[in-house]
């Protein structure tokens, strides 16, 4: 199981914060990972698409080809905009 | 040290503090407050409701303010950042270096804060006549 | 805003007195407090006073601030500066810049600490362990 | 009449914080009044010696060819050393 996490407009776009899921077999990157839940739907193919998107594997930011463990926290959101 | 919240901060405390706390090696404070403000990029701003990620968020500050004191060789560092709903006017984020000399203590604070807005996981959502709109996008 | 006193400064206070002064019109306030430290140029400080030319001190200030706020469009600036007896660790100098932009803020705040260290007619005489000295001779 | 102010080490070396005075017929610039100050004794001479003596005209700095006129408050210092 992994554990997904959704930020910001993802998460408003998504309507969907979190969620737990069984990693499908042949997904072993975030980019994998990604383009896998982009299947779901034109919603999520949608909210998931852009080349600004950030992602973290507990709570580090990552690259795309970044590995994925059983039991990782992996998190989407946009570019920060804090301070 | 470093500190996510929703509630308001009294910026005057938190340098007494660090301070009194660094008694006798420090020649130097410098902080930096920023606040809400109108007419972002051209919207009337009536309120702001910061989301973070938790845990990551301390995570970042924590590495920011790392960064700081070892490069800068700071003798104390301050990071509050603000979530929730806030006003214009409010104080949203402070950040403040305490050092034996100036130049230190200004380009860790100013390093802080540029870093902040780049690395910590803080999202900005607007509400403005016009509607809600996330900043940035 | 430019004080010359004897008598100490709240931090906190001057800086909100300028948050709630600049209404809206802000999004950054830098400031910086300058802090008698120990082992200034390596001798122990058991006491420092401060004298300066009063008439001259206030104009020069009052120069140096007007500079700032032109020259980065500040919105509000401070400078306080003590004068007479000083122990360690007391505040001798505060300066503030309120910018609707952090990066001038961060400028100005920098370039009136500067520029107040080299134009203003304060001169500093330590007590150490060996005597009166004034500083920089 | 000129105010003469003197502060800082200036000041403790002669013994004078301020003085009024009636301006030499032949003095004109305040480098020309400070070398007429310095003959008076060689306590004098040595405190308004040095190449780093700041000198302001009515609380302006000024450079040593800077005129003076009657009523002009006139003062020496070291360099400053506040902030």
């Amino acid at each position: 199981m992994v554990q997904l996490q959704f930020f910001a407009s993802i998460r408003e776009a998504l309507g969907v914060g979190d969620e737990q899921l069984e990693l499908p077999e042949d997904v072993r990157t975030v980019m994998e990972l990604r383009y896998w839940l982009q299947q779901r739907s034109a919603n999520w193919d949608q909210a998931l698409s852009g080349t600004n998107i950030l992602t973290a594997i507990n709570h580090e930011l990552v690259q795309g080809d970044a590995n994925i463990t059983d039991g990782d926290e992996i998190a989407w959101f946009p570019p920060v905009t804090g301070g | 040290m470093i500190r996510v919240q929703t509630e308001d901060f009294d910026s005057g405390a938190e340098l007494e503090k660090m301070r009194t706390g660094c008694a006798g090696k420090v020649g130097a404070i410098v902080s930096f407050i920023g606040l809400v403000r109108d007419l972002n990029q051209g919207n009337q701003i009536s309120q702001l409701t910061l989301e973070h990620y938790p845990g990551m968020t301390e995570k970042a500050l924590e590495k920011v303010a790392a960064d700081a004191i070892e490069h800068w060789n700071l003798v104390d560092s301050i990071i509050i950042h603000r979530v929730g709903p806030l006003m214009l006017d409010n104080r949203i984020v402070f950040v403040a270096a305490a050092s034996p000399h100036r130049k230190n203590a200004f380009l860790a604070c100013e390093y802080m804060i540029d870093t902040l807005k780049t690395d910590a996981p803080f999202w900005k959502q607007e509400d403005t006549p016009v509607g809600k709109r996330w900043v940035g996008t």
